[in-house]
C-alpha cells in the first residue's frame, strides 16, 4: 500500500450543521489508478468528491468526522484553492469552463495557478501542445469562446484545463452526463491515455457503470451515504447485484433501481425459487 | 412583538392572534402605560425626541413593508417623503385645504406615485431597481424646487397647524399623542396586512418569485400592491411631518434621509415590523446620544468643530458593524435576549454540530 | 473659540427646563455650527460669542450679562424648527438668531411668530418679511439683500462699462438665487443692458465647462453672478478658461478677502457691504485683537459680518433697559439705529416698517495686478431702501 | 467646437470614474455606492502631499495614486472580504455605510471646506487653446488622456496579463477559478486596488480644475446612469454609457433648460432599462444575479 495517494477514512458530511449528507465513508485511490464511485441520485457520490476538492465549505457544510488524507496529508475541510494547489483537480457536474474567456484562457488560467502546484508524479510538466496532443479537438477551437463550444468539446477543455493545474488526481463527476455515447467512448478513450502517459490517479464518479467500470481498475458503490460495495472494476462488473443493479434490462430501459431494492429482489429469488 | 414559545398550537386560530400569553397582554399594558404617562415627566426637549421617532417609525415600517418584507429595493424613500410633503403644502397654500383633505390627498398622490415606480420593478431588479426608484428622488425633488421657485417660497413653504373644532394642534404633548395614536395605527395596520394573503404573497415574491408565480401567486400584483402601500404610507407620513414642522422645503428630504430611512430597516433587522420600529428608534436618537456621550465623556470642548463629522462616521460605523456582525439587527438581538431569559437556567443547547 | 459656544449649547441642552434669564438677558443662536455650509456660517457665530464674552467681561449690558445658547442645527430644516421651539420654551430667549442655510427659516419663523419672539437674519440671507413692509418680529443684518445687491451690481456695470454691455447671468440652481437672478434679468433691459444668457448650474457639477460656453457663446462682456460662493468663483474660472476675456462681478460672501487673493484676476469685482480687513480701521483692528485673545479658529477675515449681528444685539438690549421682555424687546428693535463703526458704509437703521436697513451701502472690490494688492474699485454708495 | 471639447472632457470623466464601479462589480459582483468617497479620499491624499511634504506636481500624484491603490486594497481586506457569501444587497448596503464611514472621517481629517490641490502641489492649470475658438483647461485635458490610458491599459491588462484572466476567471465563476487553485482573495482586492486607483484619479483631476469639498461625492453618484446605461459588467459599455449620459447632460444644458441636466441622466436610464433592463452591453443574466 505504499503508493496510496488518497484515502477517505471514515468521512461524515454535516449540512447546515444539521443535515447529514455521507456517513462513515471509505475510500482509497493509488498512484496511478482509474477509480470509479458508482451509485444513484442522492447516493452521495458529488459529496464525497466535493469533500476531497474542498468544496463543500463554500456550501455550508463540513467534514465533521473522518479523515481525507492525500499524499500523506489531511485535506478535510481545506479551501478549495488549497486542494487545488496541493494536486487535486477537480472537474465539476456544472461550472466546467470560464464561458467568458477563450479556449486557450481557460487552459492557461490552469497553468497559472499549475506553478504552484505540486508536478504530477514521474511526469514532465504539461503545456498546451500536451494537452492539444490528447484533444486535437482543442487546438482547432483555440481562439473560440469557451461559451460556444458544444458539451464534449467543453468536457475536453475541462478536462484539459484541469490537467494543466499539475494534479496528481483528477476528479471527475459524471463525465457521460447530457453526452451522446460516441463522445463518451472519445473521453473515457482519452482519459486511459492521459493516465498511461502523466501517471495521474483519476476517481470518476459515475452514473454510468458500462463506461466506467470498462476503463476503471477499481470501483466503489454508494447508497444512502454508505459505500455497500467495492472491488476490482473486472469482478464488479462480473457481479450480479451490480448487473441487475446497472446494467441489467431495467437499466436500459431508462429504470434504475437502487441497490436496497436489488438486494432484496435478489433475496426474494432465493426464497422462492 | 414578543412571541409565545414552547407549546403547541392547537387550532388555525391560534396562528392569527397577535398576543398570544397572558404575560404578553401585561408587558404590552405596561408598556402602553409608560407612553401615555410619558408627557407628565418629560422635558420639551424629549417630548420632540418622542415626535421624531414616532414620525420616523411610520417611514421606517413602510420601508420594511416594501425592502424587508417584499424584498424591493428602493432609493427613492426621501422623494416619497417629500411628496407627501409638498401635496400638503401645495394644497394648504393654493386652496387652504384642511388637514382632513390634504392627509387623504397626499396619501392618494404616495399610492399613485407607487403606482408609477412599481411598474419598473416587473421588468428590473436589485440594484437596477433601486437606482430607477432613485430618479424618483431626482424628479420629485426638481418638481419641488421648482414650484418653490416660480412661487417665490425661496426659503419653504409654511404650513399652519391642524384645526380640529376649532383647536388647534400645537402643543408639543398633544402632538405627542396625536403621532403615539398614528404609530399604534400604522403598526396594527401593518402587522395584520402581514398575516393576510398580500402579506404571504409578498414573503413569497421576496424568496423567488419564480418559484411565487408557479405557486399561483400574482407577482404582478403583489409587487405592485408593495409599492404602492409603501408608497402611500410613506407620502402619509411626509405629510405629518410637514404639519408637525409647520414647513415643507425640498432640502429637508437629502438623499441621506432616505439613507437613514436604509439604516432603520438594517440596523432593525431587515423582515420584521418590530425591527423597524427599533431602528427607527436607534437612528434617530442616535446623534442626540452622540451628542451626549461627547459631552458627558468632556470631549466635547476638544471636538467641538467637528460633532457633525463625527456623527456622520461613526453613524457608518455602526451600521458596518450591524451588517458585518448582526445581520438580524436588533429584533434579532432582542430575540436572542427574550430567549436567554425565557429558557434561563435552562440554557439552550445548539443542534449537534452547531455553534 | 467654537468649543467653548458648543459646550455652552450643550450643557444648557442637558439642564432641560432649568429658567434661564433671571438676572441675565438670553440670545437664543440656532445655526449651522457644523454640517453643509458651517463654513459660512460657523464663523458668525463664533464672532457673535467673542463680541460677548468681551462684554460680559466688562460688566455685561446695564448691568446684566448676556446668555448665549447657541444650537448646532447642522442646517437640518427640521433640527432648526426643534432647536427654535426648546430655545423659546425651555430656555426662554428673549430673540433668536439666525444663521443657517434659508431652509431652516420658514420652521423657524412659525415657531418665533407664534412665541412672539424677535427673529434676527445674521450673516444668513435675508427673507423678503424683512423688507418694507416688514413683519413686526424679523430683522436682518446680513450683508446681502435680494434685489438691492442687484440694483448695485447693474448699477456699477453701468458705470464701469465703457462698451455697450452684454450681460450673461449664473445661479445656483437654489430658489433664493435663482428668484435674485430671475429679478436682475427683469431689471437689466431697464438699465440699458442686453440679457443674452442666464445659466442656472445645479450645486454638484462636475464641469462648470458646459454652462461657461453658454454664457461666453452667448456674447456676454458681463456676467453678474448672485450665489453661494462656490458656483460664483466656477462660473468665473470656467469663464476664463474658456479663454473668456470679459468682466464678472459677483457678491463677495465672507471668504471674498481670501479668494480673491488666491484667483488674482482683474477682471473679477467682488461687491458688498463690509468693509476689507486690509483697510485697516479701527474696529478690524479691534476684531484682530478679540480674536486674538479668544484664539478663533477662522481667519479674522471672516469675522465682520458675525461683529455686526453682535453689534445690533448689543444695541438693542441696551436700548431695552431691565428688566427685558420679548414685546419690549421688539418694541424697541422698531426703532433702532446701530453704529456699525464703520464696518458698514453707515449705520444699520431699522423703523417700524423697514428691518433690512433704510439705507444699503455698498463697495466693490478687486484685484490689481500692477499693485499685487486688492482695491477698492468705489467709495460706500448707498441705496435707499422704501 | 468648444461645445464638443467639454463634452469629451465630461464623458471622459464620467468613463475614469465608471469604470471603478465595473472593475468591482464584474470581479465581485457588488456594485459600491462608496466609490464618490474614493474618489475624495484621492483628492485629499493629493491635497495632503502638498500641504504637508510639499511634493511637486508628478511626485504628489504618484505618491497620492500610489495611496489610493492602498486605500483600495485595505477596503477589500478589512471590510468586504467579511462579506463573501453574504447576499449582494447586503454588500451594497455595506459599502453604503462605508461611504458615510469615510465621509465622516475625511471631514474630520481635512474639514469640509472648499479646498484647492492645485495650490498645494503648485500646479499650474492655465488654459489650452486648441485651436480656433476652443480652449479647455489642462486639466479637461489630462482627464481626457487618462481615460484613454486607463481604459487601453485595462484592455491590454484583461487581455493579456495572467493577473487580467484571473480577474475575468473569478469575477465570471469563483468556484471554477477555485478549482483550477486561484485564490479568490487576489484578484478581488486587485479590483478594488484599481478601482480607488482610477476614481481616486479621477477625483484627483476633478479637484485640480474645480478644487475639492464634500459635492465631489455626489458627482461619484451621478456616475451611476453611466455604469447602468452602458450594463454593470461591460467595461465597453462603460465608454459609451458615459457617452450617452454625458452628451444627453450637455445637451439638456445647451438645448433644454440647465436645471434638467440634474434629472436628465435618470431620465435617460429609465428610458433605457425599460428597453433592455440590463443595460446597452451588460450581460442579460447579470440581471438574475442581483
Amino acid at each position: 500500500m505504499s503508493d496510496l495517494l488518497l484515502s477517505v477514512e471514515q468521512v461524515e458530511v454535516v449540512y447546515h450543521d444539521v443535515v447529514t449528507a455521507v456517513q462513515g465513508v471509505n475510500l482509497t485511490a493509488r498512484a496511478g489508478q482509474i477509480v470509479c464511485l458508482l451509485g444513484s441520485n442522492g447516493a452521495g457520490k458529488t459529496t464525497t468528491l466535493r469533500a476531497i476538492s474542498g468544496f463543500i465549505g463554500l456550501d455550508h457544510a463540513r467534514v465533521t468526522g473522518g479523515r481525507i488524507v492525500f499524499a500523506g496529508e489531511d485535506i478535510a475541510n481545506a479551501a478549495p484553492h488549497i486542494c487545488a494547489r496541493a494536486g487535486i483537480a477537480l472537474v465539476a457536474e456544472r461550472d466546467k469552463v470560464f464561458e467568458q474567456l477563450s479556449v486557450r484562457e481557460n487552459l492557461e488560467i490552469g497553468m497559472v495557478a499549475g506553478k504552484t502546484g505540486s508536478q504530477a508524479a514521474g511526469g514532465d510538466r504539461l503545456d498546451l501542445k500536451g494537452i492539444y496532443r490528447f484533444f486535437p479537438e482543442l487546438e482547432r477551437l483555440t481562439g473560440r469562446q469557451a461559451g460556444f463550444l458544444s458539451g464534449g468539446e467543453r468536457q475536453m477543455l475541462a478536462i484539459g484545463s484541469a490537467l494543466l493545474t499539475s494534479p496528481r488526481l483528477l476528479l471527475i463527476d459524471e463525465l457521460s452526463l447530457g453526452l451522446a455515447p460516441v463522445v463518451v467512448e472519445r473521453l473515457a478513450a482519452a482519459l486511459t491515455d492521459i493516465r498511461d502517459a502523466l501517471g495521474i490517479t483519476i476517481l470518476l464518479v459515475e452514473q454510468n457503470a458500462n463506461i466506467a467500470l470498462s476503463i476503471a481498475d477499481y470501483g466503489f458503490v454508494m447508497e444512502n451515504g454508505r459505500i455497500v460495495l467495492d472491488g476490482d472494476a473486472g469482478r464488479l462488473l462480473a457481479h450480479g447485484d451490480i448487473q441487475e443493479f446497472y446494467l441489467g434490462q431495467g437499466a436500459a430501459a431508462g429504470e434504475r433501481r437502487s441497490y436496497r431494492a436489488v438486494k432484496q429482489y435478489a433475496r426474494k429469488r432465493r426464497w422462492y425459487g | 412583538m414578543a412571541r409565545a414559545s414552547g407549546y403547541l398550537k392547537t387550532g388555525y386560530g391560534q396562528q392569527l392572534v397577535l398576543v398570544e400569553t397572558r404575560m404578553q397582554w401585561m408587558l404590552l399594558a405596561l408598556l402602553a402605560a409608560a407612553l401615555l404617562a410619558l408627557p407628565l415627566f418629560a422635558s420639551f426637549f424629549l417630548l420632540d425626541l418622542a415626535g421624531q421617532i414616532f414620525l420616523a417609525v411610520i417611514g421606517a415600517v413602510a420601508l420594511m413593508l416594501l425592502t424587508g418584507i417584499a424584498g424591493q429595493v428602493s432609493l427613492g424613500h426621501a422623494g416619497l417623503l417629500a411628496a407627501g410633503a409638498l401635496v400638503t403644502g401645495i394644497l394648504t397654500q393654493e386652496a387652504g385645504a384642511p388637514f382632513w383633505i390634504t392627509l387623504p390627498a397626499a396619501t392618494i398622490a404616495g399610492a399613485l406615485l407607487g403606482l408609477l415606480f412599481g411598474l419598473p420593478s416587473l421588468r428590473l431588479k436589485g440594484l437596477y431597481l433601486g437606482i430607477s426608484t432613485l430618479a424618483l428622488h431626482f424628479i420629485v425633488v426638481f418638481l419641488g424646487q421648482e414650484y418653490e421657485t416660480i412661487r417665490g417660497f425661496s426659503t419653504g413653504i409654511s404650513v399652519h397647524p391642524p384645526r380640529i373644532f376649532g383647536w388647534e394642534l400645537y402643543d408639543p404633548a398633544a402632538w405627542y399623542y396625536v403621532l403615539l395614536a398614528f404609530d399604534v395605527v400604522v403598526v396594527l395596520f401593518a402587522l395584520n396586512l402581514l398575516r393576510s394573503r398580500t402579506g404571504r404573497a409578498w414573503r413569497a415574491v421576496h424568496e423567488r418569485d419564480v418559484v411565487a408565480e408557479a405557486l399561483g401567486v400574482s407577482v404582478f400584483r403583489a409587487k405592485l400592491s408593495a409599492f404602492v402601500i409603501s408608497s402611500a404610507l410613506t407620502a402619509l407620513a411626509g405629510a405629518v411631518f410637514s404639519y408637525y414642522r409647520g414647513f415643507v422645503s425640498v432640502e429637508a428630504f437629502s438623499l441621506f434621509v432616505t439613507i437613514q430611512y436604509v439604516a432603520m430597516v438594517i440596523i432593525g433587522g431587515l423582515g420584521s415590523i418590530l425591527g423597524a420600529i427599533l431602528g427607527a428608534i436607534f437612528v434617530t436618537m442616535f446623534p442626540y446620544a452622540i451628542e451626549a456621550a461627547l459631552e458627558t465623556t468632556g470631549l466635547a470642548a476638544a471636538l467641538a468643530g467637528y460633532v457633525f463629522a463625527i456623527n456622520y462616521a461613526l453613524f457608518g460605523l455602526v451600521m458596518l458593524a450591524f451588517l458585518l456582525f448582526e445581520p438580524d439587527g436588533l429584533a434579532g438581538i432582542w430575540r436572542r435576549l427574550r430567549d436567554y431569559f425565557f429558557l434561563w437556567p435552562f440554557r439552550k443547547t445548539p443542534l449537534a454540530g452547531g455553534e | 473659540m467654537l468649543k467653548k459656544l458648543l459646550l455652552t449649547g450643550a450643557v444648557m441642552a442637558s439642564m432641560a427646563g432649568t429658567a434661564l434669564g433671571q438676572d441675565s438677558y438670553v440670545v437664543g443662536i440656532s445655526g449651522a455650527l457644523t454640517g453643509p455650509g458651517a463654513g459660512t456660517y460657523a464663523p458668525v457665530i463664533e464672532a457673535v460669542r467673542m463680541y460677548f464674552d468681551k462684554v460680559n467681561k466688562a460688566g455685561g449690558i446695564n448691568g446684566h450679562k448676556v446668555d448665549l445658547v447657541a444650537l448646532d442645527n447642522q442646517s437640518n430644516p427640521s433640527k432648526a424648527a426643534a432647536d427654535t421651539k426648546r430655545l423659546l420654551l425651555q430656555d426662554n430667549a428673549l430673540i433668536i438668531v439666525n444663521s443657517s442655510l434659508s431652509s431652516t427659516y420658514e420652521p423657524m419663523i412659525n415657531e418665533t411668530n407664534r412665541a412672539g419672539a424677535p427673529l434676527l437674519f445674521g450673516g444668513s440671507v435675508c427673507p423678503t418679511q424683512v423688507f418694507p413692509k416688514a413683519d413686526p418680529l424679523l430683522f436682518c443684518t446680513t450683508s446681502f439683500g435680494a434685489h438691492y445687491d442687484s440694483n448695485m451690481a447693474l448699477a456699477f456695470i453701468k458705470q464701469a462699462a465703457k462698451e455697450d454691455v452684454m450681460i450673461g447671468f449664473s445661479a445656483m440652481a437654489i430658489p433664493v438665487s435663482r428668484g435674485e437672478i430671475d429679478y436682475a434679468e427683469e431689471q437689466a433691459p431697464k438699465m440699458g443692458f442686453k440679457p443674452v444668457a442666464k445659466e442656472i448650474i445645479p450645486p454638484p457639477t462636475a464641469n462648470y465647462g458646459p454652462h461657461a460656453v453658454k454664457i461666453k457663446d452667448a456674447g456676454a462682456n458681463w456676467v453678474y453672478s448672485w450665489a453661494p460662493w462656490v458656483t460664483q468663483i466656477k462660473t468665473f474660472e470656467a469663464l476664463r478658461t474658456q479663454g473668456w476675456g470679459g468682466k464678472m462681478i459677483a457678491f463677495g460672501h465672507i471668504n471674498a478677502e481670501d479668494e480673491l487673493a488666491r484667483v488674482k484676476d482683474d477682471g473679477f469685482y467682488v461687491f458688498g457691504a463690509n468693509a476689507l480687513f486690509q483697510e485697516g480701521l479701527p474696529i478690524h483692528k479691534e476684531i484682530e485683537e478679540t480674536a486674538k485673545a479668544a484664539g478663533a479658529t477662522f481667519p479674522v477675515t471672516q469675522l465682520a459680518e458675525g461683529w455686526v449681528v453682535a453689534m445690533a444685539l448689543d444695541a438693542a438690549l441696551t436700548k431695552t433697559g431691565w428688566p427685558a421682555s420679548r414685546e419690549k424687546l421688539a418694541a424697541v428693535m422698531n426703532d433702532l439705529e446701530i453704529d456699525t463703526k464703520g464696518l458698514r458704509g453707515g449705520p444699520v437703521k431699522w423703523t417700524a416698517d423697514n428691518h433690512f436697513r433704510t439705507d444699503a451701502f455698498y463697495r466693490v472690490y478687486r484685484w490689481d495686478s500692477a499693485k499685487n494688492a486688492i482695491v477698492s474699485e468705489s467709495d460706500w454708495v448707498s441705496f435707499p431702501v422704501n | 467646437m468648444q461645445l464638443l471639447a467639454n463634452y469629451l472632457t465630461l464623458a471622459a470623466l464620467y468613463a475614469l470614474i465608471a469604470c471603478g464601479y465595473v472593475l468591482v462589480y464584474r470581479v465581485s459582483r457588488v456594485l459600491t455606492l462608496a466609490h464618490g468617497e474614493v474618489m475624495m479620499v484621492g483628492a485629499y491624499l493629493l491635497l495632503t502631499m502638498g500641504t504637508l511634504f510639499h511634493l511637486p506636481p508628478l511626485p504628489a500624484f504618484i505618491a497620492a495614486l500610489l495611496m489610493s491603490l492602498v486605500v483600495g486594497l485595505a477596503i477589500y481586506w478589512m471590510v468586504m472580504r467579511r462579506m463573501a457569501g453574504e447576499t449582494v444587497f447586503a454588500a451594497v448596503l455595506v459599502t453604503i455605510a462605508l461611504g458615510i464611514l469615510l465621509r465622516g472621517a475625511m471631514a474630520l481629517v481635512w474639514t469640509p471646506r472648499l479646498q484647492y490641490p492645485a495650490e498645494a502641489i503648485a500646479m499650474e492649470n492655465p488654459s489650452v487653446a486648441l485651436g480656433g475658438s476652443v480652449a479647455v483647461s489642462q486639466a479637461s485635458l489630462l482627464i481626457i488622456a487618462s481615460a484613454v490610458l486607463v481604459y487601453g491599459g485595462l484592455f491590454l491588462f484583461f487581455r493579456h496579463t495572467t493577473w487580467g484572466v484571473r480577474m475575468r476567471a473569478v469575477g465570471e465563476n469563483p468556484r471554477l477559478a477555485a478549482q483550477r487553485g486561484i485564490a479568490p482573495h487576489g484578484p478581488l482586492a486587485l479590483a478594488w486596488g484599481i478601482a480607488a486607483l482610477t476614481g481616486g484619479l479621477a477625483g484627483m483631476l476633478l479637484s485640480i480644475d474645480t478644487g475639492i469639498d464634500e459635492a465631489m461625492a455626489i458627482i461619484g453618484l451621478k456616475t451611476f446612469p453611466v455604469v447602468l446605461v452602458g450594463g454593470l459588467d461591460s467595461l465597453s459599455g462603460a465608454i459609451i454609457g458615459a457617452l450617452v449620459v454625458a452628451g444627453a447632460e450637455i445637451l439638456a444644458i445647451y438645448y433644454v433648460d440647465p436645471l434638467v441636466a440634474d434629472v436628465a441622466p435618470f431620465l435617460v436610464l429609465l428610458a433605457i432599462l425599460m428597453v433592455r433592463p440590463w443595460g446597452l452591453f451588460g450581460t442579460r443574466e447579470e440581471l438574475d444575479r442581483v
